[in-house]
């Protein structure tokens, strides 16, 4: 019924999540989802922590989580002001596009 | 014993005083100051000389080294001082130094009036004094170099005294260039005698080689073959003989002055005062004797087609130095410096005579274009005719007793002897032969100025006048001596450097030698026939000779192509070496080429970093992640390749 | 129980993800960002962070997605195109994206075995544990937010704000 | 006095250069404060001379001040026979440069006079130090002044080729000052000294790791040798000889290097060098020659004059790896009049220069008549460089010259000595070409007509500098007496490592070297 | 007892200073001159290194539950990180254009900057140095994007922000898993508890992952991609401010993990770094080498210095630490130095650009051109300027510990990178013909910023035992409290 989950499983999926979200910010040719490939990552390490956090009886790891919600939300805001100022100048968000400064 | 003074450094200073007046004030001083400067400082100079010689004369004894000479250059052991010497072989020579210079000196007054840069002419010529009276005042090896470098300099100077011309120029640079070669084997030679006697000093290396002769043959050919080089090039002998003819290019007192007189003569001076060295090393006697007896003939051969009146000079000089150098070589040195005395008197004669005709006939120098100057130029035909004399050896002339005194030394020298003698006289021959053809073509016959002209203005010979007096006055001194500079004997003068020169070659004086003496006075008339049938009448069998003998005339009017196969064998050799070898293998290629190599290899890989930087967030992205992934190889690598316990035992253990 | 959970959850974290990845549109890759984040809470759950669970959905779900889907539908970006600018990405980072999994993989797997089994009823935070150790051991992160909100607000404001032609 | 008088000599020049930044660049200003105060500074290093002890060893107007304490860096100063005559002419040279410059340098010459006073520092520093770091940094600081009037007041700015000259001087040298430093920290980290006394001291007790010293000692000898520069290490020379203004180009090259390989190549390593020696002796001999004979072919007088300083630098360096005394004290002596010389000549075309704006000899001609002073000087510098006797140039090729030949090798001197022929060849051609007619071709000769004499101040300076010339060509061992003792420190040192003249033969070169190293 | 708010007051300063600037900024007029806004900013950071220099006059201790701790070490790294805020906020007082509002937020933003990055030097918590991290990025991304009408401001920022982010997401990731093996995020706690910790193979992980955030954020080669062109799209002064006071902090938190928290990898992360600093010199210094744009080239140095720096890693004892914090010090002044000069050179509208844009600079006026000639020789590493003493106290820390061949690498590197430094020196040096931008208006805040900046490159060549003192007093201090 309550089968346990050995807590590996869980950082497995975390890295599984991390490692997707590099892809997404190799891989994706817009901005805005490049972007949220680093929330994805983010979202990843958050789950580390709060499986460490499980496995230690520490409340720390959850509030690190607590603490990375607010810095993605300032994050946000600011990544999302830039964006909005490169497209203003730019007219695209594509990312292979935005390469003025080069060599 | 007191000391006679002698003030020895004053023979030297004096001259170096007038150069350095007029050197740094001629140009704003006036030409009447500038001639009084010039003269007197070579007079006060002479003047000591000649006190000097006075001195011996009434008995001083020689050599005298004045003390307390001044240090130049002290390092280590090693030490040199500006110490003068004289002795009976140094006073020969100062006399004639100093003696003919002044009188020079005086010539030039009359010939260089009208010449710009005249304070600059006295200045060098001064200046040629005091190397000379340096050169030969010298006690030791490196004092002599200074002369013998600095009349190189002085003659280089006055070669390029006209500097408007540009063959004067290269004439000059020629000359020094020359002279440095046998400089080379000069310095060679200093360093040899360092090495082996740990002096440059006459006198101590004479007492040196007097304690121990057994000083190797090997050693001393090798120090004697360095030195003979520097004197080849000094005193104009083959090989290095090449720069002499062109060195008329100067004015023609400093022709005879510094290429005819005295500098040309410091070979010599400079064998004769090492003669100890020589007396080991039969090789190199030899050398001397075959390199001057050579030089003699080959030289007079291309005299004999010279139209250049100074360059017939110039090769006769060359000749006559050979003979010396013959002399030097059978061991006759006093026979060798009494030659060289008596050739200052007429050779200095000959070109001064010259440079009068020159004179008169406002700078031409050929010779094809003279012709009838007896009438015009009396004082100069007959003074020119002593010496013309003198040197084809006519009796009782200054230059039969001295060439004969060589002669005759050579014949009695074994079986080389002979055949050098041989040589020689065919030389005497030969010289009798183009002095007195230069004597026709100038004096005699009709002039030939017109005839060869070409539009510019009339021939010369037709307005040719004779010299003003303080010309003539040397010329005529100079013949005096022509003719009477050889009653004073070979035996006498001999007998006076002995001290010197060691004991005299020739034993057997008598019917030989008197022989000998006739010989050479019908080779000489000989001479003068031939060149009497040649040139003597309108010259038609001149010109039917030089048709049969066409090809040799090519030969000799090339003079044998010797500076042209210099060139090709050795300018042009250095200069591609420098300019390809060097300059563009060695410079652009391996030096340049390598720095470029380096900084391109560099500058690629920087490019290439550079392009890595593609602007793409992406590509950046890549990288980070390939860095990220890198780093956890590297720290990970141990115990992900199941190396259990790795991280545990070095990680953990460090401390 | 717990293991279907965790499954479903897992395998709707991972489907969301890849779909972020696969889709053209930022939108639906929005969209797919918060099908990961919500199971993400629902793991969190399982985990007993029920605080983090409440604060995803609302912080992240709730407000930063929203956030973005403002600024996609603000700037009106169409379907993101296939270019081509970055060789290095291909060429470079998908193996040493491959390496990454791998050595992280490998090492959660060595490290596993030190780690115990989670179930459902351990170990659950309350609010309660959670504010004594914020507001007392981390006080000072705590406060530090506030700057740090301070500086994205002021950024924001800084770089999204349209400057007049002459000011 | 005489414990200050380098601090003095060090200061004099900074305090210049800070007058020159402080006060307006206006008119001739700068120029005249940088002239009177070289002459002070000139007039303060002939203090050293004065009150120079000959028969004493060791150093002497010693300053020792704690700089910094950990690492142990001292402001430790003073000179001995070696450094002595080079500080005098690093004095002398500075009022040289400065009327070198007086025409030539009209625009921003705040800027050129303060870093030629700072320049003028550097060299004096780089003589005094005996604390290696200290040396150190007065040899790097010495690159900049250089490196910086190149690239700003050099020849062909149009093009870039100035700075391109003054970067390859930069990079040449500082490069291979790397390797110094790296091999400095190391003694360092092995001795905690910087002091040169206590780094000789440890380095002769053998107790330094072996291998690792030889590397170190030849880190010092590349550093040095392009700084001098040897054959092979020439490449920034003569670039920076064509394009750095005349003041800079007359001190770039020789003096410190060659000081430096004695001070702190050869006394420092006596038994490491002594291995160096064949291979530096044959490359000093050939360098005579290829440096004599590319300054024959050369178009321009500037390019002439880097090779002909190429030669004249390897005559030095034969000295000193002969490691007799004769080849040392003449190498020293050497150094000094290649200054001396240079400075001359420098001085000299530079007025040429400046008027015709070409360095090609042929474009000149017939010069004697139009500039009588300095065509007069001129041939006397030429003929000092080319080793008249009784000039200065003479004395220092014949000690060196016969110091290697009985000393050291007949061969490699002999080869040397045939520098002696080709110097005279070039040398003359240059006069004749310059100054002499050039045959009547009315084309050339253009770039003469423009061409100005010297002017007072200039034949004045030049003057001094010839009568330098015949004063050391005359009394050398005035010079020479003073270098006696620190070379008998030497030599005694070497002899005491068991490094006694080099003796070997040209074709021995590669055979000694591996013998040595049994 | 030491309040724990001493222990953070230059911080609670700085913060209350920034509110100040924008609060004033908001009373201010819309069209009024907000220079006064720069001058209330320089005066609240110059308090604050007031505070920080008092600071040092405390007993070492931990503040805050062992979230911070205040030593000498922290303190050397405050003065100095406020006096580059301080120096950036003079040099942008006139370097931004005239009628340019919203001055306020960049003041503001520069100051709360620099509580991030005071924060991160004495941070032991793991959990304050990544919010401090963030302060301190997200004010410079900001910053870098701070001309935002430009093609390349933007672009700078968001490059500068993704990648920055993408990195912290690694260190955050670090930071995880280091809590998950040892149940701490306390620095101290961390060092003590690593060889309890559960699995060694999650230690090295989180090493290894945390090095990477890090690394990035001093630009060491291969994580230094973003430098050149975030350097080149962000506004002169604030590439002054960012080419510095964040890679300050970044080495102190460096520092901090490695000897504070994982002393005991050192054999791991000795040649780790040993690779990283060669790398880092080699890249930085080739791929500066025929940079023709003066801010990228500088950009290419810096992680060539980067290099050097880590360089004295190789080192033992204390050594390194203090070799460090004197090599940021010199680092910061002329960085500092030559970023305010340019800044004043080539204007507000940053009209020079290309090194070839710098012609004539020292013709033009000889005191611009002579400072930036010092700073680029000090770049260098010629004696008499803090440039050289800084890369010999780092190699001679590395040859003390043994790396030759580094030091050598390092030193040749050094002769490479002279050549590009050269080629701006001999631009700035040669006069140029043709028509010159002129020099920009030197303000009273533009002197002084740059004086200070050319003051402190010599002193620190000529006299340097005073801050060498300083960086070594710092270093044992920091060892005596970590116990390494």
């Amino acid at each position: 019924m309550n089968t346990p989950v050995p807590a590996d499983w869980y950082l497995l999926l975390s890295a599984a999540l991390f490692t997707m979200g590099v892809i997404g910010f190799l891989s994706k040719r817009s901005l805005i989802t490049v972007f949220m490939s680093i929330e994805l990552m983010l979202n990843a390490v958050n789950l580390s922590f709060v499986t460490f956090a499980h496995e230690w009886h520490a409340v720390k790891g959850q509030i690190f989580v607590f603490f990375v919600m607010m810095v993605a939300a300032a994050e946000a805001a600011v990544g999302l002001a830039i964006i909005i100022a490169i497209f203003r100048v730019r007219g695209t968000l594509t990312v292979d596009q935005i390469d003025r400064m080069k060599l | 014993m007191n000391e006679p003074m002698l003030f020895l450094p004053l023979i030297a200073l004096f001259p170096f005083a007038g150069f350095l007046l007029n050197g740094l004030f001629g140009s704003r001083l006036p030409k009447a100051i500038v001639s009084t400067i010039a003269l007197l400082f070579p007079l006060l100079s002479f003047a000591v000389v000649a006190r000097a010689a006075w001195m011996v004369h009434g008995g001083m004894l020689l050599p005298v080294a004045e003390s307390g000479a001044p240090t130049w250059i002290a390092v280590g052991g090693f030490h040199v001082g500006f110490q003068f010497v004289l002795d009976q072989l140094s006073l020969v020579m100062l006399l004639v130094v100093t003696g003919v210079g002044f009188l020079i000196h005086l010539y030039s007054v009359g010939y260089m009036e009208h010449e710009q840069g005249y304070w600059r002419y006295f200045a060098y010529l001064n200046l040629f004094l005091f190397f000379m009276t340096v050169l030969v005042l010298a006690g030791n090896y490196l004092l002599m170099f200074v002369g013998w470098e600095g009349v190189g300099l002085a003659s280089y100077l006055l070669i390029g005294f006209y500097i408007d011309r540009k063959s004067a120029g290269d004439a000059g640079k020629k000359a020094f260039v020359v002279n440095r070669v046998g400089d080379f084997g000069f310095l060679i030679g200093m360093f040899l005698l360092i090495a082996n006697f740990g002096t440059l000093n006459f006198h101590r290396i004479g007492t040196q080689l007097a304690g121990h002769p057994a000083i190797s043959g090997a050693t001393a050919t090798l120090i004697c073959l360095c030195l003979i080089l520097g004197a080849t090039g000094k005193s104009a002998q083959i090989p290095l003989y090449i720069w002499l003819p062109d060195a008329m290019e100067g004015p023609t007192p400093v022709s005879a002055l510094i290429h005819a007189a005295t500098m040309v003569t410091a070979g010599v001076y400079m064998i004769a005062r090492t003669h100890a060295l020589f007396d080991l090393s039969p090789t190199a006697m030899m050398v001397v004797a075959v390199v001057g007896t050579a030089t003699a003939f080959f030289a007079a051969t291309v005299a004999m087609v010279q139209t250049d009146i100074k360059r017939v000079l110039a090769y006769s000089t060359i000749s006559q130095l050979g003979y010396m150098f013959l002399g030097c070589g059978v061991g006759a040195y006093s026979a060798a410096v009494f030659h060289l005395m008596t050739h200052a008197f007429f050779k200095a004669l000959l070109f001064l005579a010259a440079g009068s005709v020159i004179h008169g006939l406002s700078g031409e120098q050929d010779m094809r274009r003279m012709g009838g100057l007896r009438k015009a130029m009396p004082v100069t035909f007959w003074t020119m005719t002593a010496a013309v004399l003198a040197i084809s050896g006519f009796f009782p002339f200054a230059g039969f007793f001295s060439k004969d005194a060589i002669l005759a030394a050579a014949f009695q020298h074994g079986t080389l002897g002979k055949a050098l003698w041989t040589v020689g006289l065919i030389t005497a021959l030969l010289t009798s032969f183009y002095m007195f053809r230069l004597w026709y073509l100038t004096f005699l016959g009709e002039s030939r100025g017109a005839a060869h002209q070409d539009g510019h203005g009339d021939g010369h010979a037709a307005h040719a006048h004779e010299s003003p007096w303080i010309m003539l006055l040397p010329l005529v001194v100079l013949a005096l001596l022509s003719v009477t500079g050889g009653w004073i004997g070979i035996e006498r003068f001999a007998g006076f450097l002995e001290p010197v020169t060691g004991q005299a070659a020739m034993v057997d004086a008598g019917h030989t030698e008197l022989f000998l003496s006739v010989l050479a006075v019908l080779v000489a008339a000989l001479g003068w026939f031939l060149a009497h049938l040649f040139f003597g009448r309108d010259g038609e069998a001149a010109a039917q000779a030089a048709q049969s003998l066409a090809p040799i005339r090519r030969l000799l009017q090339g003079k044998y192509w010797i500076d042209e196969i210099y060139t090709a064998l050795i300018v042009r050799p250095v200069q591609w070496l420098a300019r390809f070898v060097l300059g563009w293998l060695g410079e652009w290629t391996l030096v340049r080429g390598s720095a470029w190599l380096m900084s391109g290899v560099v500058g690629l890989s920087g490019e290439l970093l550079r392009r890595w930087q593609s602007g793409n967030l992406r590509s950046y992205a890549a990288w980070l992640a390939a860095g990220a992934a890198a780093l956890l190889l590297f720290a990970l690598a141990g115990t992900l390749l199941g190396l259990n316990g790795f991280a545990d035992s070095i990680h953990w253990a460090v401390r | 129980m717990h293991l279907v959970l965790f499954l479903i959850f897992a395998l709707f974290a991972l489907a969301g993800a890849a779909n972020l990845l696969l889709q053209k549109h930022p939108i639906n890759s929005a969209l797919s960002l918060i099908v990961v984040m919500s199971s993400l809470a629902v793991l969190y759950l399982l985990l007993g962070a029920e605080f983090l669970a409440m604060a995803q959905v609302i912080v992240y779900a709730g407000a930063i997605m929203v956030l973005f889907t403002f600024v996609v539908m603000l700037l009106n970006e169409g379907r993101e195109e296939k270019t081509w600018g970055s060789h290095a990405a291909r060429v470079v980072g998908f193996p040493a994206v491959v390496a990454l999994l791998a050595v992280l993989a490998s090492a959660i797997l060595r490290a596993g075995r030190h780690y115990g089994m989670v179930s459902l009823s351990d170990g659950i935070t309350t609010t309660q544990d959670l504010s004594r150790v914020l507001f007392r051991d981390l006080l000072l992160p705590f406060e530090l937010t506030s700057v740090l909100i301070l500086i994205a607000i002021l950024g924001a404001v800084a770089l999204a704000r349209k400057d007049d032609g002459n000011a | 006095m005489d414990g200050m008088i380098l601090s003095l000599i060090l200061v004099v020049p900074l305090a210049g250069m800070v007058a020159i930044l402080l006060l307006p660049d206006r008119g001739k200003l700068p120029a005249w404060i940088a002239l009177l105060d070289s002459l002070l500074t000139f007039v303060c290093t002939l203090h050293l001379p004065a009150h120079f002890h000959n028969q004493q060893a060791g150093f002497q107007f010693e300053e020792n001040l704690p700089w910094l304490s950990r690492p142990a860096i001292h402001f430790h100063v003073g000179v001995d026979g070696l450094s002595l005559w080079l500080v005098v002419l690093v004095g002398l040279l500075a009022p040289v440069g400065v009327v070198a410059s007086w025409r030539a340098v009209q625009k921003n010459s705040k800027v050129f006079y303060a870093m030629y006073l700072l320049q003028q520092t550097a060299m004096v520093g780089v003589f005094v130090s005996l604390d290696l770091m200290l040396y150190y940094g007065f040899w790097e600081l010495s690159l900049i002044p250089i490196a910086v009037l190149t690239a700003m007041f050099g020849r062909n700015l149009g093009d870039g080729a100035a700075g391109k000259a003054a970067l390859r001087f930069f990079l040449y040298t500082f490069l291979a000052s790397a390797p110094l430093l790296v091999a400095l920290l190391w003694l360092y980290a092995h001795t905690g000294s910087f002091d040169y006394a206590t780094l000789q001291a440890a380095v002769a007790s053998g107790t330094l790791p072996g291998w690792q010293l030889g590397w170190v000692s030849v880190a010092f000898l590349i550093a040095f040798a392009v700084k001098v520069p040897v054959l092979g290490l020439h490449g920034w020379l003569p670039d920076l000889f064509s394009e750095a203004p005349v003041a800079i180009a007359m001190i770039a090259a020789g003096k410190l290097g060659l000081y430096s390989l004695i001070r702190f190549h050869v006394e420092l390593f006596p038994a490491l060098a002594h291995r160096a020696a064949p291979w530096m002796i044959a490359l000093a001999a050939i360098g005579i020659l290829y440096g004599a004979m590319l300054a024959l072919v050369q178009k321009e007088f500037w390019k002439l004059l880097a090779y002909a300083t190429i030669g004249s630098l390897s005559f030095c360096t034969l000295g000193i790896y002969g490691f007799t005394a004769a080849g040392m004290s003449g190498a020293v002596l050497q150094t000094v009049n290649e200054g001396v010389i240079g400075a001359a000549l420098f001085l000299m075309f530079g007025v040429l220069y400046e008027s015709a704006r070409t360095s090609r000899m042929a474009d000149f001609g017939g010069l004697a008549r139009q500039t009588p002073r300095l065509a007069t000087l001129f041939t006397i510098a030429g003929l000092a460089l080319i080793g008249l006797p009784l000039l200065n140039g003479f004395v220092g090729e014949f000690l060196v010259l016969s110091g290697t030949f009985v000393g050291v090798s007949r061969s490699w001197a002999a080869i040397a000595a045939l520098g002696v022929i080709l110097s005279a060849a070039y040398m003359l051609g240059a006069i004749q070409k310059i100054f002499l007619a050039d045959g009547g071709d009315q084309q050339n000769g253009q770039a003469g007509r423009v061409a100005r004499d010297l002017t007072g101040m200039e034949t004045v300076t030049v003057a001094v500098l010839a009568v330098l010339m015949l004063a050391i060509g005359v009394q050398p061992t005035v010079w020479t007496e003073a270098m006696e003792s620190a070379l008998q420190t030497v030599t005694h040192s070497m002899h005491a490592q068991g490094a006694t003249p080099v003796r070997m033969e040209s074709g021995t070169v590669i055979a000694s070297s591996m013998g040595g190293r049994q | 007892m030491t309040p724990d708010l001493f222990r953070i007051l230059p911080e609670v300063i700085l913060t209350l200073s920034g509110v100040l600037v924008m609060l004033a900024d908001a009373a201010l007029e819309p069209r009024a001159d907000r220079r006064p806004l720069g001058w209330l900013a320089a005066l609240g950071v110059t308090v604050a290194l007031g505070a920080s220099l008092w600071q040092g006059s405390l007993p070492a201790g931990t503040a805050f539950y062992g979230s911070v701790q205040t030593d000498a070490f922290s303190t050397f790294f405050h003065v100095l990180i406020c006096g580059i805020v301080l120096a950036a906020i003079l040099l942008s007082i006139d370097a931004l254009p005239e009628g340019q509002h919203h001055r306020g937020e960049y003041f503001a933003l520069m100051v709360f900057g620099a509580v991030g990055m005071c924060l991160l030097t004495s941070a032991v918590e793991l959990l304050v140095v990544f919010i401090a991290l963030e302060i301190s990025s997200i004010s410079t991304y900001v910053l870098a994007g701070y001309r935002k009408d430009t093609e390349k401001g933007p672009e700078s920022a968001m490059k500068y922000f993704l990648l920055g982010s993408f990195a912290t997401a690694f260190l955050l990731y670090g930071i995880a898993m280091i809590f998950g093996a040892t149940g701490t995020t306390q620095i101290p706690e961390i060092a003590t508890l690593l060889p309890a910790a559960r699995s060694h193979t999650l230690v090295l992980l989180a090493f290894a992952l945390m090095m990477v955030g890090v690394l990035f954020k001093v630009s060491a080669a291969p994580f230094h991609v973003w430098t050149p062109d975030v350097y080149e799209g962000a506004p002169t002064p604030v590439v002054a401010l960012m080419s510095t006071a964040p890679k300050v902090a970044a080495f102190a938190l460096l520092v901090r993990l490695l000897y504070g928290a994982f002393p005991l990898l050192h054999a791991l992360w000795m040649p780790l770094l040993w690779i990283v600093a060669i790398l880092s010199m080699t890249v930085g210094n080739l791929a500066a080498l025929r940079q023709q744009n003066a801010k990228r080239m500088l950009a290419y140095s810096s992680i060539a210095h980067a290099g050097y720096l880590l360089a004295a890693l190789a080192g033992s004892g204390t050594e390194p630490i203090a070799a460090i914090a004197f090599y940021t010090a010199a680092y910061a002044a002329m960085n500092v130095g030559i970023f305010g000069l340019m800044s004043l050179v080539a204007g507000t509208s940053e009209r020079r650009s290309t090194i070839a844009d710098y012609r004539g600079v020292l013709a033009e006026s000889p005191l611009a051109g002579g400072l930036m000639l010092l700073f680029l020789i000090s770049l260098i590493g010629i004696p008499f300027t803090g440039g050289f003493f800084a890369k010999f106290y780092s190699f001679s820390t590395a040859m003390q510990g043994g790396a030759t061949w580094l030091a050598l690498i390092g030193l040749l590197n050094s002769g490479i990178a002279a050549a590009y430094y050269l080629r701006f020196a001999m631009a700035v040096a040669q006069p140029k013909n043709g028509k010159t931008a002129p020099v920009g208006r030197w303000g009273v805040a533009t002197v002084v910023a740059i004086f200070a900046a050319g003051g402190a490159t010599l002193v620190l060549g000529i006299a340097p035992g005073w801050v060498l003192h300083a960086a070594s007093t710092a270093a044992q201090s920091f060892a005596s409290i970590t116990g390494f």
